[in-house]
């Protein structure tokens, strides 16, 4: 029953590529600051506001990545029984939900130049808004049972549940979006975009992209320390069970 | 196999009828909710009806959540769901039943009062047949993914209000589908594609809803 | 040829080791008594050999074939008594039993279940207004509707009258005549004729001694 | 360097405000989040060492003897 034992060993390595994501993100993190806010050209139409844009769409990304990211952890601990698939998820939720946040509140304050309110249910913001329910839902149901141990499995589930339902939630929000609104122009752009422009975009996808993994990792060492407290308050040692048992049969002969 | 879903079907539905007061608390609170509108939003029949389905769905809605508690809660305290996962029946098929259970004594009554919170709310008269079909197609969805956010919070704290943050987002495909169904039938558009969209999501849930509250189930019983 | 046995059997309940390394073998006609403190994990190995806990390490065999192949085989061998008595107060005591008989016993043996424990005069009564005994005794009854081979008891005689637990000795001594196993978790002692003893203080996580018999 | 819109950016223009705004928040959110994370984990990491301490002795001695 070696349930620390692949974990363990799974977090050494994560361990060791802590401080290198650290120092990506962070280099990343000024380069694109640099090349967002200063190096790159404003946005004819919507002047400043566009730059914005190279914190709101890495946010947008990486908020839907981190919850595949988490139904995929949660998906091999239901099949495999992988303890480190559940850990990741619980690990990644509370950044993939910052994230998610992030990206609402950027978005509604782009949106007050851009379409004079804060607000507007266009359906990639609504989207996300239901994103970041989902987000509290799986977090509130991890947290919700008096006996730790017992919250794993549904809350595994319902991150399976959540990211089967996601394409069908977007659909019907793009379908309701298009009946009362004429599509709002996002002013996202494509690969037509600017150089520049898409150069800032790059640089501060990676950036969040390591920092946010980075937070994950230390999130994940924690979540691991409340398993092995869990266990180490029931007297069952901390490393794994064969350990344990060879160390009884010598001093009971 | 269907002999094992009926006789669970027929044990709730028993269950409900005996202990109809439920069903009638849920009905009552959909009359109300929806009395409370036209004090919030004035009484002006235009704006009501403008924005009726849009009421009477979301009210739907949560009506059918309000009463989610009754497939699991009751037989999980007094011990037997323990013994219905024992029996050799799949438990998929048991959670159907049960949810069928459900529909019959939520979904129904919901059907049925909903053309009086059209009058109340003055539902144009087109509207009323495609309200209705919308909510008969669509109700059976909010139970069965209902099913799976009941079993999940199967002892956990507060399950009914945890039951609300998870079964809500999952219930706004069919929100928007039955709605944008009547929107389009009083503007003269077809209200094919709508149908078609709130049968897929039905039969969706009815293949995969069971599954995943079967094991949900399986997890809360150990 | 023994017919359930138990290998290395370890149950560990919300990170607390509960037993460990279990070892048993029961023939057809076997009656085995749980005996321990509280919470020595005798209500957890009846809830593993029902199939409602996965064992932690180890396994579960009938007849050499570990249960886990075929679940849905083992539940159909298993009536499983616990402490709560699952009854619905707003069912009447035939209709829960008919209920049970329905899904996954034998229909016609209603009748018989409600004699087996002198409920034919409260059959038409709802459950609701049944003493904790009569409860318990509704709870037994279960046992004949099924009519398992194996049967789990978690404390079956919680409750009973003198009468009452005199009819259960009987009840279980027909059945292991017809070959049936019977496991059950007692504090006060219940005549089981040459059972076997399983004292889960034997097998605490911590402690590891020989064999159990 | 394209045409000194630092300038503007810095300066403060109308839509200058909105974009301050905006990165603020984001690194007021991550650099929260951030620190809750240390600390929790390393508020844990301690109460693991203090447990396994002060379980760690008779456990010890069990082995030794």
């Amino acid at each position: 029953m070696h349930r620390f034992a692949n974990p363990a060993r799974f977090m050494r390595v994560a361990e060791r590529l802590l401080p290198w994501f650290l120092g990506l993100g962070g280099i990343l993190l000024l380069a694109g600051l640099y090349q967002g806010l200063i190096a790159s050209p404003a946005d004819y139409q919507q002047h400043e506001t566009v730059r914005i844009m190279y914190l709101h769409v890495p946010a947008a990304i990486l908020a839907q990545g981190f919850y595949f990211g988490m139904a995929l952890g949660s998906a091999s601990f239901l099949i495999w029984k992988h303890p480190l698939g559940d850990l990741m998820a619980r690990a990644m939720a509370p950044v993939g939900a910052a994230l998610c946040f992030i990206c609402l509140v950027t978005g509604a304050i782009w949106g007050k130049p851009t379409w004079g309110t804060y607000w507007v249910w266009d359906a990639r913001l609504t989207s996300m808004l239901i994103l970041l329910f989902l987000y509290f839902g799986y977090m509130a149901l991890a947290n919700a049972f008096d006996d730790p141990s017992r919250g794993h499995k549904p809350a595994a589930l319902l991150a399976v549940v959540g990211v089967v339902n996601i394409p069908v939630i977007k659909f019907s929000v793009y379908f309701f979006n298009t009946l009362h609104q004429k599509s709002t122009l996002f002013a996202e752009g494509g690969p037509s975009m600017d150089p520049d422009m898409l150069l800032a975009l790059m640089l501060m996808l990676g950036a969040l992209g390591f920092l946010a993994t980075a937070m994950a990792i230390i999130r994940l060492r924690g979540e691991m320390t409340v398993v092995k407290l869990r266990a180490a308050r029931h007297g069952l040692n901390r490393h794994d069970d064969a350990t344990q048992d060879v160390k009884h049969e010598e001093t009971t002969r | 196999m269907t002999g094992v879903f009926l006789t669970i079907l027929k044990r709730d539905l028993l269950l409900t009828i005996r202990q109809s007061t439920d069903v009638a608390l849920v009905m009552a609170f959909f009359v109300v909710a929806a009395a409370l509108f036209p004090f919030g939003v004035g009484p002006g029949p235009e704006t009501l009806g403008r924005i009726a389905p849009g009421i009477v769905w979301v009210l739907a809605l949560l009506a059918v959540m309000l009463s989610l508690d009754r497939l699991f809660q009751q037989d999980w305290e007094d011990g037997a769901l323990e013994l219905i996962t024992l029996t050799p029946a799949p438990l998929p098929i048991l959670v159907l039943g049960k949810a069928a259970a459900h529909w019959i004594g939520t979904g129904l009554p919901l059907i049925a009062l909903a053309p009086l919170l059209g009058i109340m709310l003055n539902l144009t008269e087109t509207a009323y047949p495609i309200l209705i079909a919308g909510l008969a197609l669509g109700t059976p969805s909010l139970s069965l993914i209902g099913a799976v956010g009941a079993a999940l919070t199967l002892g956990a704290r507060r399950a009914g209000l945890l039951m609300a943050l998870l079964v809500l987002p999952l219930y706004i495909p069919v929100l928007i589908f039955g709605v944008t169904a009547v929107d389009a039938a009083v503007a003269g558009f077809s209200v094919r594609p709508h149908f078609l969209y709130l049968g897929a999501i039905l039969l969706a849930s009815l293949a995969l809803a069971p599954l995943a509250a079967a094991a949900a189930i399986r997890n809360a019983v150990e | 040829m023994s017919e359930l046995t138990g290998q290395d059997l370890t149950c560990i309940r919300g990170e607390r080791p509960v037993f460990a390394r279990l070892n048993f073998a029961w023939t057809a006609g076997t009656a085995c008594q749980l005996t321990g403190p509280n919470g020595a994990g005798k209500s957890s190995l009846l809830r593993v050999l029902a199939g409602l806990i996965q064992p932690a390490a180890g396994s579960l065999s009938w007849h050499g074939t570990p249960i886990d192949e075929d679940r849905e085989a083992h539940r159909a061998r298993v009536s499983y008594c616990g402490h709560q008595e699952a009854l619905k107060s707003a069912l009447t005591v035939r209709e829960g039993l008919q209920f049970w008989a329905d899904l996954g016993g034998l229909p016609n043996r209603v009748d018989a279940a409600l004699e087996g424990f002198e409920l034919t005069g409260l059959a038409d009564t709802p459950a609701r207004i049944l003493s904790s005994g009569q409860k318990r005794r509704v709870a037994l009854a279960r046992l004949i509707v099924e009519s398992r081979p194996i049967w789990l008891l978690d404390e079956p005689t919680v409750g009973l009258d003198k009468a009452s637990q005199e009819r259960l000795e009987h009840l279980i001594a027909a059945h292991r005549a017809e070959g049936g196993i019977v496991a059950a978790a007692t504090h006060v002692p219940i005549a089981l004729p040459d059972a076997k003893n399983l004292d889960m203080a034997d097998f605490a996580p911590g402690r590891l001694r020989g064999q159990a018999a | 360097m394209s045409e000194g819109d630092l300038g503007s950016l810095l300066g403060g223009g109308r839509h200058a405000a909105f974009v301050w705004w905006s990165y603020a928040i984001g690194a007021a959110t991550l650099g929260l989040l951030a620190i809750q994370s240390i600390f929790w984990s390393r508020r844990l990491k301690r109460q693991l060492a203090a447990l396994e301490a002060a379980q760690g002795a008779p456990e010890a001695q069990e082995t030794r003897r």
